[in-house]
């Protein structure tokens, strides 16, 4: 985040959000920006290439918590969470999904580097977490399989 | 217009704990109505939570994030009585912020 | 048993039966899924749009349901749930809560029939008002036992009928309500199926629903439920809220007696 | 269990105070309902709901258990049913077969009208090592060859079976996938191969 964001922001803490949105349009409030490259990216690769993970570490300080097997694709509970310090920025990604980048969060000081939100699978895939931290990226994996549930197909 | 979102904030030792659901359908873009027809995509794309004016999480969202969306997650320096206030945008411009008092 | 030898018995249960061992361990993490579900559960959005309704004054008589007998007097929503369905002096015959929401629409709110059976059932971008209300008002029942009258004689019927149209077979693949769901422990495919002529599992099953259903995206009641088990079953539609409904769920809330009410719930 | 079926064919006199006219034949009065309070939609009809043939009406009445006379009544009426395949070959090609076990499609309210039916085997069947979401209301078929082995008599078991289960199991659980027009002759060949072909996953 630059440092005239962090000034909106400031702004908008004293002008409320309403009020901020309304001077500078909406989006204007929020630190991150919503990436369409990123987002759009039809594959791993290129969606961290996107996000400008160049280099990156695979680590166990990294993890993706969730169970094995999904009941449902449409709703898969997925933690991603980082103990490397100084963690600042932590992504989702379902490698086989049409678009893989699911969210991205960015984490201020004092927030824990652990989210937990709900991703769509169209079926099963590796799940990713990318974390930065200091500035280098971290990777950690974990397959989840979708099952098919119920009678009548 | 939106329906409110549920938030919770619990102070839990020096951390508060926060808890955000959402009602919104996350629509793809990428599915068929019983027409046949393509359903527009219709999805939250960023989403920011302020602890008095200060940001605790700043989330960009792509459509694979499931319908009704959940976003659990903490952060240190919260004091009972503070206010949270989670806002939202979607792709259609579609906004709202609703807040929380941590217990 | 040390981890070696754990590892060893591993290896053995593996090898002799593989097959039966990946089957537990998917059941295992199908329950961890469920698990983690658990934790934020978006009917809670139901509840509370639902609690908005039940207060809000519509056309044409600009009323709320706030004046609403669900059978404990007018406007008790607390612990309505855990006692329906029953009997209703006021119509003279046994209501289910949808039945009786429609009924308190029409009478209160001065709705026709047309729109107080309107959306029953929610649908992206058509979203139903029923839903939420039953989700608010099954919400105000959380943690109360179920208590089902079957003393008066219309209420001993219609738990009678609903008995009859659980085991009936019909149709095309033969199949009744009781097809799968008379016997412990089944599951089709991964799907735990409950017995409910078994009383722990009718209790566990009646007392979670209405449910957010993660593969919908909405909260399902208990008239939804059993209208897509028909639609499985190779039955044709049932009218929204009507008596062979109220019938079956009769049968069902009664065999759950006693179990402790746990719901909107989440389910897959 | 029992007991609490024992009812369900006799009709109840309900003594005491009534306000109301009281049927007491609620298996009628449920049939009334069934016929004025449900509507056809695509190929479920409340015409082929309330024409119940005789096993269907026996299997309603005792779910559970029956007099031996009923059982045997209904496998030999049922055998009589079954018809098999008119050219004599009855292994088709088991990669159909295994798509037809994995769909369940066919009748339901939701379904078009004239669509092709699944079978929906792995509602209720083990049958392959690779489909780990499968059910448990019929028995494994996983590895059947190994279990049963390919005798003539193996393969027209269960083509019967699969044609008409009630043959062999008075009530069971499983449709009568020939007889009900729910699978038709070719795609229970493919059905058969997919158990009874050696190249088969399931007897690999």
């Amino acid at each position: 985040m630059n440092q005239s964001r962090r000034d909106i922001l400031r702004m908008t803490s004293v002008l409320g959000l309403g009020l901020a949105g309304s001077l500078f349009g909406s989006f204007n409030v929020f630190g991150a920006e919503w990436m369409p490259k990123s987002f759009d990216a039809k594959n791993l690769a290129d969606a961290l290439k996107e996000l400008g993970v160049d280099k990156y570490t695979v680590s166990s300080d990294v993890a993706v918590v969730s169970a094995e097997i999904a009941e449902n694709g449409a709703v898969v509970p997925v933690s991603v969470s980082s103990v490397i310090p100084n963690t600042e920025y932590m992504a989702i990604l379902v490698e086989k999904n049409p678009s893989p980048l699911s969210a991205a969060f960015n984490i201020p000081e004092g927030t824990e580097a652990s989210v937990t939100t709900r991703v769509k699978m169209g079926g099963t895939s590796n799940v990713y977490a990318v974390v930065k931290a200091d500035g280098k990226w971290f990777l950690a994996s974990k397959e989840i399989k979708v099952t098919l549930g119920g009678c009548g197909g | 217009m939106a329906d409110p979102m549920r938030i919770r904030a619990v102070l839990n030792g020096d951390k508060v704990e926060v808890k955000v659901l959402i009602r919104h359908d996350m629509e793809t873009g990428l599915r068929k109505d019983q027409a046949g027809e393509i359903i527009p995509p219709h999805f939250i794309k960023t989403l920011i939570a302020q602890y008095e004016g200060k940001t605790v999480l700043d989330a960009v969202m792509g459509i694979s994030v499931s319908k009704d969306p959940f976003l659990h997650f903490k952060f240190k320096g919260g004091v009972k009585g503070g206010k949270l206030n989670v806002t939202w945008v979607d792709n259609l411009g579609d906004t709202r912020t609703d807040s929380a008092i941590i217990s | 048993m040390n981890v070696f030898s754990k590892i060893i018995f591993t290896i053995f249960v593996i090898q002799m039966n593989g097959y039966a061992f990946a089957e537990s361990s998917s059941i295992d993490e199908i329950s961890k899924y469920r698990e983690l579900l658990a934790d934020g559960n978006p009917a809670e959005l139901w509840e509370m749009r639902g609690e908005e309704l039940w207060k809000k004054k519509i056309a044409p008589k600009n009323v709320s349901l706030e004046q609403c007998d669900l059978g404990k007097g007018a406007g008790v929503v607390k612990g309505a749930y855990v006692e329906l369905p029953r009997y209703f002096s006021d119509v003279n015959k046994v209501m289910d809560l949808e039945q009786r929401l429609v009924y308190c629409r029409k009478t209160l709110q001065g709705l026709s029939h047309e729109q107080a059976v309107k959306v029953p059932f929610g649908s992206v971008g058509n979203a139903s008002d029923i839903e939420a209300l039953v989700a608010y008002i099954t919400s105000e029942s959380r943690g109360m036992k179920m208590n089902v009258s079957n003393k008066h004689p219309l209420e001993k019927e219609s738990y009678e009928i609903g008995k009859r149209f659980f085991f009936y077979r019909a149709g095309t693949h033969d199949f009744s309500c009781a097809t799968c769901h008379s016997a412990d422990k089944k599951r089709i495919r991964l799907q735990e199926l409950p017995n409910l002529l078994n009383k722990l599992d009718a209790q566990k099953t009646y007392t979670t629903w209405p449910a957010y259903r993660v593969s919908q995206g909405e909260v399902r009641s208990m008239q939804h439920r059993l209208s897509d088990c028909l639609r499985q079953q190779r039955f044709p539609e049932p009218v929204y809220a009507s008596d062979s409904m109220t019938a079956l769920i009769m049968f069902l809330a009664k065999n759950a007696d006693g179990g402790v009410y746990d719901a909107p719930a989440l389910k897959r | 269990m029992k007991k609490m079926l024992m009812g369900l064919s006799v009709s109840i006199v309900i003594t005491g105070c009534t306000t109301a006219a009281i049927k007491t034949d609620y298996g009628q009065t449920m049939l009334t309902l069934l016929r004025s309070e449900f509507i056809s939609k695509g190929p479920a009809t409340v015409e082929r709901v309330l024409s119940q043939d005789e096993v269907q009406k026996i299997c309603s009445e005792y779910p559970v258990e029956r007099p031996e006379k009923m059982a045997t009544l209904i496998q030999d009426s049922q055998m009589k049913t079954v018809q098999y395949p008119s050219d004599g070959i009855y292994i088709g090609d088991w990669k159909n077969g295994e798509k037809i076990a994995q769909n369940g499609r066919g009748f339901q309210s939701s379904d078009p009208l004239g669509g092709v039916n699944g079978g929906n085997c792995y509602a209720c069947h083990n049958i392959t090592k690779s489909e780990i979401s499968y059910g448990n209301i019929g028995p494994s078929l996983y590895n059947y060859i190994k279990a049963h082995g390919s005798s003539e008599q193996v393969i027209k078991y269960t083509w019967a079976k699969i044609y008409n289960s009630q043959a062999y199991t008075d009530c069971s659980s499983m449709p009568r996938f020939g007889h009900s027009g729910i699978l038709n002759e070719q795609q229970i060949k493919d059905v058969m191969a997919l158990l009874l072909d050696p190249a088969s996953p399931v007897n690999q």
